[in-house]
């Protein structure tokens, strides 16, 4: 499988996940939608991590492959905290205000 | 002398006299202390100058004028000022003024005294730092912090509109000697190693710096913008006759009376050596833009009703004549111009001290409004005609000297320029007779009815003024003397 | 064409399609669920690159525990259809269109790059199993792995603070 | 011949050697000016006149004995200190004795001390301590006058030369409570003003070219071919620039309209400054400057052309003229425009000559004039006087003699001065010589027509006038007799070869002067029939109009019927104040106004505002980009990673 | 190492100590005490150049006196922000262990971002910094703009750790070593490919956003307005200094030496970013927002920094931080005491509190950068590195042209304090201004001026 398909697809899905956080008002969906950004960068890495295990980078660089894998790891793991602080944010906002649209957020502007 | 047992020097003791007693003044809360003891400082700054005077050859007491002292080490900036003929000339003026200034506004009572009195002298320290710096960055220092205390001054203690007018003079200021940084910092960049550093700051590296025409060309105009704005020159002046009019008229003296010589200073200890063949390129230019702002604001002159706003008119023709002079780098309109900025530093000090005592007396500035002071204040009005038979370079008078040879200076340079300048002759007559016709001549009115005579220390003051203009109006040649060889080491880079 | 080839290009369009359906679905609760779909169908690709690892946490982290969190909120807050508001259609249209614009640009960048045609190593590589990648976790990486404690907790922090009820 | 100082003297030197103290003769009326100036409250009017007169009586005494000296031919340049000294320009605080210099010391010195003992009784209604600032601006006029003609370089000469100008300012407005004297004043500053700038012009040009000011160094290089720096072009227009200033100081066309107005000053000041001595400033420096205006003969055809016209356009409007004063004002234009002419036409001697002798006759003129104003309290309009003969005698028989004096009846001093230019003018072309006849005989006429409307005919004044109409008192009448005498006597001094031989005396002392001049110029020679027959013209001429003018006016009666034609325009002096009002005054007036109204504040400093505007209406604007909106926000971010993309990739 | 270890520590005690301490004051003096111990390990850590604990870094992080002095300044600044603000982070809320532990744990990632050697580390780090800045942004619970700002910060900020990842991944992906270590991603100055070329450009885009330079800045002046103004001032300053430090340390290690195949993006960034900064500033009448914009008008100055990329501003850079972080918090620190938002709050301060009002005005021309102030040789470093680089005068000149506009909106505030009459009896909030405070805020406009007359003081500590 060339690597290019792997990069289209993950390309696709990170703009589909920017056009859903330009285009969707729902506070949770735009997280959700950034989420998504963070897939598709996972599966660029993981793809390009087998790319180097295929060509000449792996000798030069034994544990090429790992460093990327781990890396998506510590994606996930930030990830994971992240979700757990927005949605809170999220909640409290809606607390408040009783709505998760975000252009109901104006009152700082200029 | 041997320099190590010279413990301190005079442009040390000019900087810090002024600069410690200022800091000090600030903690004195009683205003007839304060008042006196910015007096008293003052006086001895002038005696610490006049002293210096005496030791001014450089060619026998150059560790007397010069020091240097490690500062930015791995710059190549060092804290390193020193006093040539024209620092001599400028520093004595500022150390003259001061106490005029003080003992003539002694009566005028202002709102926390203290600060006031406290700024007042650190603008002297900044001045004194202007003129003596030999270091360019040091020179930039002394030349923006000069600006600031006269921006609280004008700010606090000012006419009504006091804070947009100042405002102005501020950014307009400010932007200009911004650009000027930018000039400095490109010059730098191109000087060669010095001790510790790449580059260096100081005044004869800066003068040797590398640079191609180019490049000259345009950093020739970042520095003179900046200047031009300080002096100011047409079409750059319009922050002056509304500053001019708003601050409080002690601090007016010091903006016209020393103030605006930074200006010219700078051009004569920068521009000209740095860029001596842009400023062959340019000096038609230049000249064209005085000579016309000469006309130019005599005419308006002619047509201000509002006596500050009158002085400011003629003050920027006069300038306009000295920025032209330094332009012909001929060493008599050079020499012209040193003269003139003593000279004018005096009389237009006469000048605002009259005004400001008519404004005191009558409650306003407006000419038509006065008339007929003349049998009101008879004193005060011969000291008026002096000074303005002054502003009008009668002979006799020390501005004559300076404008003759100015003018000889300008004639040998261009013909054309001279004879339109000269036209501002005619003008000075002109707008400075009206004002005197129709402010002390006359029948006295209701307004100029209650008008008294001058008190004691604006007599002494204005005498003092007098005294000057007739001194050096016949007897100059001791100041050529002095300034001698900063004008020839000038001229030298035009060979 | 091979089984793999098969197995992306179906991985390949199911996640593409929900990834759509997340964006254009009216309501939060499809969306969620399409995202999951979405999450399944990267992992199925992981397991394509014999990422097993990966694979398994992204169902697990993911798609079990992030999801269901997301599902849990949008169930607290029962946000139906009915409450996406209006929309702006004109920042919408600009959102489109910009969104496209850059991912023709990332391809175009990418086609250009000579890396495009290589091939990527499927199937085989053990490097992604958990021994290694444990191995390598605890010996190279074990400062990050301790740092990203002190995520954890001003995360946890961060929701007491925010979370806890103010009297 | 002339010879340069051998080294600087010292202010005081061996007592034997008057020389020593020509530094006192200025000095001393400085002193006078300082201690009436300065004392001006304290000292009484009598100390004021007796310091006032005294400094100038010494200062005559010295240059009495100074020029007793010069007489035997011992000139010198006296250097006191270095004025300007720097390596490009050197120019010395001297002092020029020589023969041309001690004659107008004696003019100004000597007719100066009648007139200070002439004011003592006229300003005797003063108050103390304006009679001492009168005397103190007098004698600060004496000192810059003396500088002026002391002066062994053009700008000493330059600050004498504006130094009078301020002491006629001043002494013009000395009655500053009246508006239209101050604004007379200052016309009169002004005017000199403006010819000043063309002397400063032309010292400039000096500078620039010799390097030098003196008169020696100047002269000598100039007038020696191998040396001489200067080209044709420069002398022209060094010399027509000088001449600018001559017209300004010296009341020519087009700068003459200042002095009438300037009898609104004290009338001893209009006979000292705006008859005898200041305006005579002109002649003095063209005079001492002859060797360059020799070699331009453009300049010096200018000079003539220009003098000449004064002369006849003065008298015409004097023929009009019913204010004493003014009358006496135009006259002194239009003998000044002689002097011109002689000066014109290379008699530099001649002009000299006429300095002289219109010295004493038009100061006595303007005293007499002056004693009629006193004894008519005030007034001055000829058309309420007359008969004044019989009321004050001595007044009306010097003032007779004056009149013939100026009207060049042999063998009164006017005679031979006018003679003399007229003769030099018919060897340069009849025609100056026709016109210059023309003028002599207007100004036969208007003069004795002023005599007679003023001392013959009967009363014309209110009763109250003519109540305590008076002969003024001794020190003015001992002052109008003093130059009567010299009026009458004084021409002998340039009695012409016709008629004695070897009398033309002056000529012969100031030779060494224009000796550089005359050895330029080839000597003419005019055959004694010619020049018997010119003087016969001129005086039959001269007797005609003067005849007519008494017979015509001894009877004149007051009808005031408006003046129409030429006796109007004549009336208004050829309307010229207004034709300057409208093309020079209102012009410049309406252009200060434009700058001051329009294009300072729209245009300069609208523009530096408007920057501020600007900074001010772009922050309004660029902050609505902050709507507030996240959707917006990461559109403009999404933008922007499109653009460095593009910038980055594609470019 | 110190600095991480313990401030991650230090954090975790004032956490726990939240639980148990249940006097509002004690947290304060914990935070102060722990903070300045830090700062002394850490200078001991310079000294001896080595950790208490030996760390097997593995190249993760690197240490030198560069970057320690770094820290040391940042910690410095904490600390000072600590003394002047303590009691403002108290009236926050009620968990103020919790705001400290969270500053503290800013801290380890500020140490962490200003240490990384890998863009892994780069990465935590930076979330280590936001994280808890979302938290502390909405920690005014009640308060509508409080929780608005955090969202709009949580969500932008979320985006753009997506924009950095995709960038990191494409750099791994193009990379020859396939390493994220930023020294060895690429080698010497060849044309570099698309892919790598494509990461450079999504990191600058994140980068930029986190330091909020235009056109990525705008979620600063709304976060900033909402935000605590105590939290503000942190943000504004120390959190934003560390991640220059950071983005520089990146572009010079990673990309140094192709500096000229990006130079336009940052000029264009820069030129943008004064732009914006000062002009929008210019017409803002609360002083909190004005301060918001003022901080990318001086982001604008800072980026010079990375357009230079020489030594001299690598020094400037610090002093800049320096400078500027000092300055802010001085403002800040009177800023909250204001009664009054709004400019016109501030008219008579000098009258009323005319050694506030004194000490405001060095910080405000400090900000301005003017002689004898640590502001105007940060500047000067500045433009004096972007000369030496070279090219593109023009931006220098248009740089001082903004700074001169900047100095119109400084001084407007000064003309208040000075200038203007007020009707109000008091413009401070009633708590007093205790003399502490004064004598804190003396010794910063003391430091300031210090800095601005021997700035060497500072740079001599950046290398040995």
């Amino acid at each position: 499988m060339e690597i290019q398909w792997y990069i289209g697809l993950a390309v696709a899905l990170f703009c589909i996940g920017i056009v859903g956080v330009l285009t969707r008002r729902n506070s949770i969906i735009i997280f959700m939608c950034i989420e998504l950004m963070l897939n598709a960068v996972n599966l660029l890495l993981v793809a390009f991590s087998k790319m180097h295990a295929a060509s000449v980078v792996a000798q030069s660089n034994p544990n090429v492959v790992s460093d990327a894998q781990i890396f998506v790891f510590f994606i996930m793991v930030v990830a994971a905290a992240e979700v757990s602080v927005g949605l809170a944010i999220i909640v409290m906002l809606y607390r408040n205000t009783h709505s998760v649209d975000v252009n109901f957020l104006n009152r700082l502007k200029n | 002398m041997d320099p190590k047992n010279i413990w301190i020097t005079f442009p040390e003791l000019l900087i810090w006299f002024p600069l410690v007693a200022g800091l000090a003044a600030f903690f004195i809360r009683k205003e007839k202390t304060v008042k006196a003891w910015a007096l008293i400082s003052a006086l001895i700054t002038l005696g610490i100058s006049v002293v210096s005077l005496v030791y001014a050859d450089n060619t026998k007491h150059f560790y007397l004028n010069n020091v240097s002292y490690y500062w930015l080490k791995y710059l190549g900036s060092n804290f390193s000022i020193g006093l040539d003929g024209m620092g001599h000339l400028l520093t004595a003026l500022t150390a003259v003024s001061f106490p005029l200034i003080f003992i003539a506004t002694y009566k005028t009572n202002y709102k926390n005294a203290n600060v006031f009195y406290g700024l007042m002298l650190l603008t002297q320290a900044g001045l004194m730092g202007v003129f003596t710096a030999l270091d360019i960055l040091v020179f930039y220092f002394f030349w923006e912090l000069a600006v600031i205390p006269v921006y609280f001054l004008c700010s606090r203690w000012g006419g009504e509109r006091r804070i947009q007018a100042t405002f102005k003079f501020f950014i307009y200021t400010f932007t200009g000697s911004l650009l000027m940084l930018v000039g400095i910092i490109y010059v730098y960049m191109h000087t060669v190693p010095a001790a510790f550093a790449d580059h260096s700051f100081s005044m004869n590296a800066i003068y040797s710096a590398v640079l191609s025409p180019t490049e000259k060309n345009w950093l020739f105009w970042l520095f003179f913008i900046a200047f031009a704005i300080k002096m100011p020159v047409f079409p750059f002046h319009t922050w002056q006759p509304d500053t001019y009019e708003q601050a409080p008229t002690s601090t007016t003296m010091v903006l016209s009376g020393i103030m605006v010589k930074m200006g010219i200073f700078a051009v004569i200890r920068w521009i000209l050596p740095i860029f001596p063949d842009a400023v062959l390129k340019f000096d038609n230019i230049v000249i064209a833009l005085s000579v016309i702002g000469m006309i130019y604001a005599s005419l308006i002159a002619i047509k201000q009703d509002d006596l500050k706003r009158f002085v400011a008119y003629s003050s920027i023709a006069h300038i306009g004549l000295m920025c032209a002079a330094i332009f012909t780098r001929t060493e008599i309109g050079l020499q012209g111009v040193m003269f003139q900025m003593f000279a004018h530093g005096i009389n237009i000090i006469g000048m605002w001290i009259v005004v400001d005592l008519i404004e005191k007396h009558t409650g306003t500035r407006k000419i038509s409004e006065l008339g007929g002071i003349a049998h009101k204040a008879p004193v005060l009005t011969i000291f008026l005609v002096v000074i303005a038979l002054a502003n009008i370079a009668l002979p006799l008078t020390n501005a004559f000297v300076g404008e003759f040879m100015m003018f000889t200076g300008l004639f040998t340079f261009n013909v054309w320029f001279t004879a339109v300048a000269g036209i501002s002759i005619i003008l000075a007559a002109v707008y400075t007779l009206n004002m005197v016709q129709k402010v002390f001549y006359g029948e006295a009115n209701s307004i100029t009815g209650n008008m008294q005579d001058i008190t004691l220390n604006q007599k002494l003051v204005l005498a003092v003024l007098v005294v000057f203009i007739f001194l050096f109006g016949v007897f100059p040649q001791p100041v050529f003397d002095l300034t001698k060889d900063t004008v020839l080491n000038i001229l030298t880079r035009f060979k | 064409m091979s089984i793999t080839e098969i197995l992306f290009w179906g991985l390949t369009i199911l996640a593409l399609f929900s990834a759509i359906m997340v964006v254009a679905s009216k309501s939060p609760v499809h969306s969620i669920l399409f995202l999951i779909v979405v999450f399944f169908a990267i992992s199925g690709h992981y397991i394509l690159l014999n990422a097993q690892f990966l694979a398994i946490v992204n169902i697990i982290v993911y798609a079990g525990a992030i999801m269901v969190l997301f599902l849990f909120v949008v169930m607290l807050m029962n946000l139906n259809a009915a409450s996406e508001p209006k929309k702006n259609r004109l920042l919408q249209f600009a959102g489109l269109i910009s969104g496209g614009c850059l991912f023709l640009v990332l391809i175009a960048a990418i086609t250009k790059s000579s890396v495009a045609t290589e091939m990527v190593q499927m199937g085989s590589g053990n490097d992604g199993l958990i021994k290694n990648l444990g191995m390598v976790l605890f010996k190279d990486y074990v400062i990050p792995f301790e740092i990203s404690s002190v995520l954890f907790l001003s995360a946890m922090i961060g929701a007491v603070v925010i979370g806890k009820k103010t009297q | 011949m002339r010879f340069k100082a051998k080294a600087p003297l010292g202010v005081w030197g061996n007592m034997n050697n008057v020389f020593q103290l020509v530094w006192l003769i200025p000095v001393l009326p400085l002193l006078g000016f300082l201690i009436n100036g300065l004392g001006r409250k304290h000292v009484s009017k009598t100390m004021a006149g007796i310091i006032g007169s005294g400094t100038v009586f010494l200062s005559f005494l010295i240059s009495v004995a100074v020029f007793l000296n010069v007489k035997d031919g011992n000139t010198q340049v006296a250097h006191y200190f270095d004025f300007i000294n720097i390596t490009a320009l050197k120019i010395g605080f001297d002092f020029q004795i020589d023969q041309l210099s001690s004659i107008f010391l004696l003019i100004i010195t000597g007719v100066g001390f009648l007139i200070h003992v002439y004011s003592t009784a006229y300003m005797h209604d003063e108050e103390p301590k304006d009679f001492a600032k009168y005397f103190a601006f007098l004698n600060l006029f004496v000192f810059s006058m003396l500088l002026l003609v002391m002066g062994a370089n053009f700008v000493i000469m330059f600050i004498g030369w504006e130094g009078v100008g301020l002491c006629s300012y001043l002494l013009i407005g000395y009655w500053f409570k009246n508006t239209n004297y101050n604004i007379a004043a200052k016309k009169a500053f002004i005017m000199n003003r403006i010819g000043d700038l063309g002397f400063l012009l032309a010292v400039f040009w000096l500078i620039s070219k010799v390097g030098s000011v003196d008169f020696h160094t100047v002269f000598d290089v100039v007038s020696n071919a191998k040396t001489n720096p200067l080209t044709t072009f420069d002398i022209t227009g060094i010399t027509l620039l000088l001449f600018v200033g001559a017209m300004g100081k010296s009341a020519q066309i087009p700068l003459y309209t200042w002095l009438p107005d300037a009898m609104a000053g004290p009338t001893p000041v209009s006979a000292l400054i705006h008859a005898a001595t200041m305006v005579t400033a002109g002649i003095y420096m063209i005079a001492r400057s002859n060797i360059l205006y020799t070699m331009a003969p453009v300049t010096q055809g200018v000079v003539a052309i220009v003098g000449l016209s004064t002369a006849i356009l003065a008298a015409t409007i004097a023929l009009k003229q019913n204010d004493i004063k003014k009358v006496l004002a135009y006259s002194t234009v239009s003998q000044l425009g002689y002097m011109f002419l002689a000066l014109g036409v290379g008699a530099y001697t001649g002009a000299v000559f006429h300095v002289m002798t219109h010295a004493f006759f038009k100061a006595l003129l303007f005293l007499g004039a002056g004693s009629v104003i006193h004894a008519m309290s005030g007034e001055q309009d000829i058309r309420n006087m007359g008969g004044l003969k019989k009321y004050m005698s001595i007044t009306h028989i010097t003032f007779l003699l004056a009149c013939l004096a100026i009207a060049g009846m042999p063998p009164f001093s006017g005679f031979f001065s006018k003679d003399e230019i007229l003769a030099a003018a018919f060897e340069r072309s009849q025609l100056l010589w026709g016109v210059g006849v023309a003028g002599a005989i207007m100004t036969a006429f208007y003069m004795f027509r002023l005599y007679a409307m003023t001392f013959l005919g009967k009363f014309r004044g209110t009763h109250e006038q003519q109540h305590h109409l008076h002969e003024s008192p001794k020190a003015i009448t001992i002052p109008l007799i003093i130059l009567a005498i010299l009026s009458v006597i004084g021409g002998l001094i340039g009695i012409p070869e016709i008629f004695m031989h070897g009398g033309h005396r002056l000529e012969a002392f100031l030779a060494p002067v224009f000796a550089q001049s005359n050895a330029k110029i080839a000597a003419h020679t005019m055959s004694h029939e010619t020049e018997y027959m010119l003087m016969g013209i001129s005086v039959a001429a001269a007797l005609a109009a003067l005849v007519f003018a008494w017979s015509r006016y001894s009877k004149y009666q007051k009808v005031d019927k408006e003046e129409t034609g030429l006796g109007k325009v004549l009336t208004n002096k050829w309307y010229v104040d207004e034709l300057y009002d409208a093309i020079i005054v209102k012009p410049v007036q309406s252009i200060a106004k434009y700058f001051n109204n329009v294009f300072e504040k729209k245009g300069i400093d609208g523009f530096v505002n408007g920057v501020g505007k600007a900074v001010n209406y772009g922050s309004r604007q660029i902050r609505l980009i902050q709507s507030g909106q996240v959707g917006a926000y990461v559109l403009m971010m999404v933008l922007g990673i499109l653009i460095f993309f593009i910038i980055q990739l594609f470019l | 190492m110190n600095a991480i270890i313990f401030t991650a520590i230090w954090g975790v005690v004032m956490m726990l100590g939240g639980a148990f301490i249940k006097n509002k004051a004690t947290p304060k003096y914990m935070a102060i005490l722990g903070l300045a111990v830090i700062l002394a390990l850490n200078c001991l850590e310079m000294n001896m150049g080595t950790p208490l604990f030996a760390v097997e870094l593995k190249g993760m992080l690197h240490f030198n006196s560069f970057n320690l002095t770094f820290i040391n300044v940042a910690f410095g600044c904490t600390l000072l922000y600590f003394l002047l603000n303590g009691r403002d982070i108290e009236k926050v809320g009620e968990n103020v262990s919790e705001y400290f532990a969270l500053l503290f744990f800013i801290l380890c990632g500020v140490a962490i971002i200003s240490t990384f050697n890998s863009l892994l580390m780069l990465f935590i780090g930076i979330e280590i910094v936001s994280i808890p800045l979302y938290i502390l942004t909405g920690s005014d619970k009640r308060n509508l703009k409080s929780n608005e700002a955090a969202l709009k910060y949580f969500l932008m900020g979320a985006f753009s750790t997506g924009i950095m990842l995709l960038g990191i991944a494409f750099l791994y992906g193009g990379s020859a070593t396939g390493s994220f270590f930023i020294d060895n991603i690429i080698s010497g100055n060849a044309p570099m490919p698309p892919m790598i070329a494509a990461g450079l450009v999504l990191l600058l885009v994140s980068m930029s956003f986190k330091v909020s330079a235009a056109p990525f800045h705008f979620w600063t002046p709304d976060v900033y307005d909402g935000a605590p103004t105590v939290f503000t001032s942190f943000m504004a300053t120390i959190v934003k200094a560390a991640a220059f430090f950071a983005f520089v340390r990146l572009f010079e290690n990673a990309f140094g030496s192709m500096h000229q195949q990006w130079q336009t993006l940052i000029v264009i960034l820069t030129a943008a970013t004064l732009l914006v900064g000062n002009l929008t500033a210019v017409f803002q009448q609360s002083v909190k927002r004005m301060l918001a914009y003022s901080s990318i008008a001086q982001a604008g100055f800072m980026l010079f920094s990375l357009f230079a990329l020489n030594s001299l501003a690598k020094e400037g850079l610090v002093l800049y931080a320096a400078a500027y972080s000092l300055a802010s918090i001085g403002i800040f620190a009177i800023l909250i005491r204001m009664k009054d938002y709004t400019i016109e709050g501030f008219n008579g301060l000098g009258k009323q509190q005319p050694l506030l009002a004194v000490t405001a005005t060095i910080f405000l021309l400090s900000l301005t950068g003017i002689p004898l102030t640590a502001g105007f040789m940060s500047k000067f470093y500045m433009l004096q590195a972007s000369v030496k680089n070279g090219h593109h005068i023009w931006l220098v000149i248009f740089a001082v042209l903004c700074a001169a506009i900047s100095a119109y909106y400084y001084f407007r505030i000064i003309q208040a304090m000075f200038f203007k009459e007020t009707d109000k009896d008091a413009v401070l909030t009633e708590e007093a201004i205790t003399p502490a405070f004064k004598i804190l805020l003396v010794i910063t406009s003391l430091l300031i001026i210090a800095l601005g007359l021997f700035p060497n003081l500072l740079t001599d500590w950046l290398y040995f």
